[in-house]
């Protein structure tokens, strides 16, 4: 295991709703490079800690960092892809109105195109920077193996290449940290390979630092290392796969005291 | 029957710029605005007190030129639409909906109450149709239809420039995922305040055409079934997010709405139901239309890109 | 594919449209429009009025026609708001081309068909419309009103308060066009002709459930001596019920025009509605006019509902229908010039008095063949137009006894003048 | 004045059961359903309508009989199957098809517009009552006026309403639908029929809805349009109890009614005597929406936001 440093820091958070503690003083660090797996019996508050990073809960109580400045309390989700971080959803989010191209031009920050003025009176300008970022997509497109797909409706596209769209949206951006929230759900076995494959590509060739939550824990076993794994809010132990496997402490929190 | 032909170009167009203001809003954005009577009401108003030659103790009889009108239509609905957004924007769905009626309806009492403003319940008269002087009556209504359906045609232009743009993509992307479309860091409150601001302009302008063409307008001109429920069916009809679509809903649905009591008159019925059995054609049209064509009367939904190589979407 | 239903759409349509005209009337019929309101808030009347409409001409037609040609009245919604109503009228002058439309009980929607549809296009309208304002539009004498407005219905109910012996009282009225006009003038003729006080003048919204502020408003700014409510059925059960249940029913209260219904004793009770209503309404005027409408009416549509404006509806129909007959001129070629031009002819003296009976119009036309003169005497009173255009018809007081209401008298009155009035009252 | 909450107090129950028959609508499938306020109107005709072949009769003190007790059962039952018809009919094939949210806002417009045609065709535009005459009254201190039929449609509101409460947190239907309300597919799994739960849901939006219209007929009297008046209110009332909280809704139907009523009169007096010229009449619905707006602006999900829902 390579030690690199710390990327994303969770400090003491808390988050309560009601009378019901989601999330329990949890402390997390993330490292940078790794592929990191979170696992936890249903309800341990995994996809409440992605929706505490990305700022959608306010936090209870506790901070978080990213690359060591503070990131909540404090900011927006739509300031997270300005600070390098990109969320996937549990249920695969994508646009299915709109085409598997526009599904990954709609990622790039801050283009011209998006101030609605620009569309009336500097129209050359955003077609320009628009060719640039199709040119790109098309390449992503490549990597994917769905040039074929360009035209087609999101909707239209099967599980497992909308998981591969998300991926493809995610590389419009390159971002330094990315929250995967369970890569397997919904994806038939031949695609999870797929899609695992071009994780890991990205996480070598762009050192993309991922977590992922997920509940098949053939991906993650197979994908993530370290693995985090968090019982009603807390976390409970941290380790390799294999360490995971065999530590009790675990198998009696996923099958019940 | 040609000057009636005249009359639905008038009101077709009246009601396809209105239609391609709420198509921004719902069929792009996918805000379920009900206020859109309210912001037309308040645009008819206010290009009328603008370009009104007299106007006995309100408001008004700046007697300035048409264009003047409808850009002040513009402004003021624009503005509404800004307040409405600002109050609202932020709840839920169904919640919005709700808010957003309450504050059309808001709009409708305080013209129907103010009389220093809007001459209360007795409405404002003898307004006129821009070059009506000039062509006289019978060319009139072809004229003023003409320049309705240029207007309607310019504002369509400019909305497919804004619409099939990376602006117009985030609209759509925030109708179908609000959360995603805020995680790949589009501010969403913000896009939909632009669309809620432009569409409500859009909707002046229409509520500013309508009152010109009516020639006299009080509260009750701007009624949430005819300048709502109607618009929103129209939207549907054309399938959402098309400003095409938009248009041709507007012109068939007003076409048959007008043309069905026509004929309902030749049915043999008791002339006092006639109007209440119209209702419920329509109704059960409706409710079938949604039933059993669930992909839209006329047109499907449609995506920003024209590139895209299938028109059906297959899953929902 | 979806230009294909589109174009599927749009050739449905254009079909539809061929047939709507291809059903329409004989080209050698009279064609006269009329629109009531069937729907919306004012519907509660649209079917008795229509009724008396379809009753004129079956007279007309049972009299042989006009000159030997068929009337047909052709009957559209108002919806009781502006654009249906205007759109029902666009169609009946479009595409029915008739040159004349007798029609709309709300004010707001007559003020918006005048101004938009019949003025432009030069077709008479004879509308019943109760506003003020209506006098004062400038119409080019195509806009006509059969039914006495609220000037006259304000002054009589004003007069009627004051001489009464009522010094103090205070008005409800119903916030439209309707109510304020009556409102205004009762309060004008009570308080600046007379030397009354109205002691609070508080309008009200329709269809509420509850109006105990606005009762108490009208109640407690001072000892008021009566009550003027001007309210349509619905509200103004749900007005008495709460004034009885202050206990201030002790005090007369006079009604307005639309109160002239058999609902309203039903839901408030005979017991409670005795005697001490006296309201206004459009008169009728007795004579043969009056009597054969009344029983014409009994005899085709069972009972004769004691509902307000329906003679003046009649009234404006047959006096259109007088005017088409002076003209002369063939079904198709009548404009709304004509009807306009000879409608003051047929209504006003010199000539013989005609009655609305079967023999009445077989007469009426047959003089009118001769090129002599008529006069027509309607149900609802002399039906003299003025310059304004506005009927000089009577105004009816009644009241009501044993459950039942009763006629006290039909008078035509002065109206108030109009300079007493608030300023946007004065012509332009 | 006093007088006023009364009245706000009476048309605040009304509004409650109409809301609460909306509320349940929304809290299981999610739309406000705009067919509320005709629903409302048809229980209230139909409920005539019995009354037309049932005897009246008569009880002491109120000044209706046993006969409109019975005409409300029936009145209950009949708008709840129709009600259940019109969901099974038109709404679950909507539900099958994930349709979009305006489908079903479309569908309850339509609907409203076929309901509303066939109340004008069946009984005409005429006002209607159930009972004619002006009612005893009895008047209280501090200038109240209340009628014995008034305090009965008070007192059986706060039991229904109890009663309603009681099935929703007691029963293991009512909690089965509280279950389905928070996550529909996690239900299904755990073994609730999502079916079952609809039909039930319908049934009592019907029962309530016809309460509501029966007891505006009974206080006030019966308009074609009269549910659409109020359509306004019930929303409000759902909107700021909170979706599915029952006490919410009753909370937030009282405040409404009695801001409505008691609000006005209390800000036109203090027009009134500081010489500003604006009627309050007009704007009392406004009032109550402005209400509503600052209560959303602070509470998004209502003021009883979170008493069993996590969302």
């Amino acid at each position: 295991m390579k030690k690199l440093s710390t990327i994303l820091e969770l400090v003491n958070v808390n988050k309560h709703f009601g009378g019901i503690h989601a999330v329990q003083d949890a402390n997390i660090e993330i490292e940078k490079g790794t592929i990191t797996g979170l696992i936890g019996p249903n309800g341990a508050g995994k996809t409440t800690i992605f929706n505490l990073i990305t700022g959608f809960y306010p936090l209870s109580s506790g901070e978080i960092f990213f690359k060591g400045e503070k990131l909540q309390p404090g900011n927006a989700p739509h300031q997270m892809l300005r600070k390098n971080i990109y969320r996937s959803f549990q249920i695969t989010r994508d646009l299915a109105k709109i085409t598997v191209l526009e599904n990954l031009l709609i990622a790039p920050v801050n283009q011209l195109g998006e101030n609605i003025f620009n569309n009336w009176f500097n129209k050359s300008g955003v077609r320009k920077e628009e060719d640039g970022y199709k040119e790109k997509a098309m390449e992503i497109l490549g990597f994917l193996d769905m040039e074929d797909k360009a035209d087609e409706y999101a909707g239209n596209l099967p599980g497992g290449e909308r998981k591969l769209l998300e991926l493809g949206r995610m590389m419009m951006v390159e971002p330094e940290l990315v929250l995967l929230d369970e890569p397997g759900a919904g994806v038939p076995p031949g695609m999870q390979k797929k899609v695992n494959d071009r994780v890991r590509e990205l996480n070598e060739e762009k050192n993309i630092t991922f977590l992922v939550v997920e509940h098949d824990m053939a991906v993650i076993m197979n994908l993530c290392d370290p693995i985090l794994v968090l019982v009603n809010g807390t976390k409970l132990t941290e380790g390799n796969a294999e360490e995971i496997q065999n530590d009790e402490r675990v198998i009696k929190a996923y099958l019940g005291e | 029957m040609i000057a009636y032909i005249a009359a639905l170009l008038c009101m077709g167009s009246v009601y396809a710029i209105i239609t391609l203001g709420y198509n921004l809003q719902w069929g792009y954005t996918g805000l379920f605005n009900l206020s859109v009577f309210g912001l037309a009401a308040a645009g008819g108003y206010t290009s009328v007190i603008l370009t009104g030659a007299t106007a006995g103790g309100r408001l008004g009889g700046y007697g300035l030129p048409f264009i003047i009108g409808l850009v002040g239509a513009a402004m003021v609905s624009g503005l509404l639409g800004g307040l409405i957004g600002m109050a609202t924007l932020h709840l839920e769905f169904g919640f919005f909906a709700i808010s957003t009626l309450g504050l059309g309806m808001t709009i409708q009492i305080i013209l129907k109450n103010e009389q220093w403003l809007s001459n209360g319940v007795w409405g404002i008269g003898g307004i006129h149709k821009p070059l009506s002087g000039f062509v006289g009556n019978d060319l009139s209504n072809w004229v003023y239809g003409i320049l309705a359906f240029l207007i309607m045609l310019l504002i369509f232009y400019l909305l497919e420039r804004v619409v099939k743009s990376p602006w117009g993509r985030i609209q759509m992307a925030i109708k179908e995922d609000e959360k995603l479309t805020e995680m790949l860091g589009k501010k969403v409150f913000s896009y939909r305040f632009q669309s809620l601001v432009l569409g409500s302009m859009i909707i002046g302008i229409g509520g500013a055409m309508f009152a010109h063409y009516q020639g006299y307008i009080n509260p009750m001109s701007y009624t949430d079934i005819m300048m709502c429920f109607l618009p929103l069916l129209m939207v549907v009809a054309g399938g959402s997010g098309n400003n095409k679509g938009s248009i041709v809903g507007a012109f068939v649905i007003w076409g048959a709405w007008s043309v069905s009591e026509m004929v309902a008159g030749y049915l043999p019925i008791s002339s006092a139901k006639i109007p209440h059995i119209r209702t419920l054609v329509v109704g059960i049209v409706i409710i079938s239309l949604l039933r059993w064509r669930p992909t839209g009367i006329i047109g499907r939904e449609q995506a920003v890109s024209s590139t895209a190589k299938n028109k059906d979407i297959i899953a929902s | 594919m979806q230009k294909k239903k589109i174009i599927t759409c749009i050739t449905i349509l254009i079909f539809v449209f061929v047939v709507s005209f291809t059903g329409l009337a004989k080209a050698e019929d009279y064609k006269v429009g009329t629109i009531w309101p069937m729907t919306g808030t004012a519907a509660a009347f649209g079917e008795a009025i229509t009724n008396a409409c379809t009753l004129v001409q079956d007279y007309v037609n049972e009299a042989g026609g006009i000159h030997g040609n068929e009337l047909k009245i052709i009957n559209r919604d108002t919806g009781s708001e502006p654009t249906k109503g205007v759109d029902a009228a666009r169609k009946l002058i479009n595409v029915n081309k008739v040159p004349a439309i007798v029609g709309c009980y709300s004010s707001g929607v007559a003020m918006g068909v005048s101004q938009g549809v019949t003025i432009p296009n030069e077709a008479v309208f004879v509308t019943l419309g109760t506003s003020p304002m209506i006098s004062v539009v400038k119409d080019n004498d195509y806009f006509f009103r059969a039914s006495a407005h609220d000037l006259y219905n304000g002054r009589v109910l004003g007069e009627a308060m004051y001489n009464d012996g009522h010094k103090e009282i205070g008005i409800v009225y119903v916030n439209n066009a309707y109510g304020k006009g009556i409102a205004d003038a009762a309060a004008v003729t009570f308080s600046k002709i007379h030397d009354g006080k109205v002691v609070a003048k508080v309008p009200f919204e329709i269809g509420k459930s509850s109006y105990s502020s606005e009762i108490r408003r009208t109640y407690q700014n001072g000892d008021i001596d009566a009550t003027l409510i001007i309210a349509y059925p619905e509200d103004a059960t749900v007005m008495h019920k709460e004034i009885y249940a202050n206990g201030w029913d002790d005090i007369p209260w006079y009604g307005s025009p639309d109160q002239k219904v058999p609902e309203l004793i039903d839901s408030l009770g005979a017991e409670y509605m005795e005697g001490i209503v006296l309201g206004s309404t459009q008169g009728r005027w007795p004579g043969a006019s009056k009597d054969s409408f009344m029983e014409g009416y009994n005899k085709k549509y069972g009972e004769y509902p004691p509902k307000p404006y329906m003679a003046p509806g009649f009234d404006g129909l047959v006096s259109v229908v007088l005017a088409i007959a002076r003209s002369g001129k063939a079904p198709g070629e009548v404009t709304g010039q004509d009807v306009r031009d000879n409608i003051r002819a047929v209504t006003s003296e010199p000539g013989e008095k005609i009655y609305a009976t079967v023999e009445g119009f077989k007469k009426a036309f047959a003089l009118l063949e001769e090129g002599k003169e008529i006069n027509y005497i309607g149900a609802s009173g002399n039906v003299e137009y003025d310059k304004y255009g506005d009927a000089m018809s009577a105004i009816q007081t009644w009241t009501i006894e044993d459950g039942e209401i009763i006629t006290i008298e039909n008078i035509i009155p002065d109206p108030v003048p109009r300079d007493l009035m608030p300023p946007e009252y004065q012509a332009e | 004045m006093l007088g006023s909450i009364v009245n706000g107090i009476i048309l605040g129950s009304i509004i409650t059961l109409g809301g609460l028959g909306i509320s349940y609508i929304l809290l299981i499938q999610n739309y406000f359903n705009f067919t509320g306020g005709t629903f409302f109107t048809l229980g209230a005709y139909l409920a005539f309508a019995f009354l037309s072949i049932i005897p009246m009769g008569s009880f002491p003190v109120v000044s209706f009989g046993p006969g409109l007790i019975l005409a409300l059962i029936l009145s209950m039952i009949v708008l709840a199957i129709i009600m259940t018809a019109v969901d099974k009919f038109l709404y679950q094939p909507l539900r099958k098809r994930n349709s979009p949210f305006m489908f079903f806002y479309l569908t309850a417009f339509g609907m409203l517009f076929v309901l509303r045609s066939l109340i004008y065709l069946i009984w005409g535009p005429q006002l209607k009552n159930y009972i004619s005459g002006v009612r005893k009254t009895y008047h209280l201190a501090g200038g109240i006026n209340i009628s014995p039929d008034e305090i009965f449609v008070v007192l059986a509101t706060l039991i229904i309403v109890g009663i309603v409460y009681y099935f929703q947190y007691y029963t293991k239907l009512g909690k089965a639908m509280l279950a389905t309300a928070n996550d529909s597919r996690l239900a299904e799994i755990s073994g609730i029929k999502n079916k079952h739960v609809h039909t039930t849901v319908t049934i009592i939006a019907g029962v309530l809805t016809a309460t509501a219209g029966v007891f505006y007929g009974l206080a006030i009297q019966l308009r074609p349009i009269m549910g659409f008046t109020l359509l306004m209110a019930m929303f409000f009332a759902v909107v700021c109890g909170g979706d599915g909280a029952i006490l919410g809704t009753l909370g937030a139907g009282l405040i409404i009614g009695i801001t409505q009523e008691f609000g006005s009169e209390i800000l036109q007096v203090i027009f009134d005597s500081t010489g500003i010229p604006i009627e309050m009449s007009g704007y009392k619905q406004v009032l109550a929406f402005l209400l509503l707006i600052v209560i959303l602006t602070t509470k998004p999900h209502g003021i009883f936001q979170g008493t069993f829902l996590e969302r």
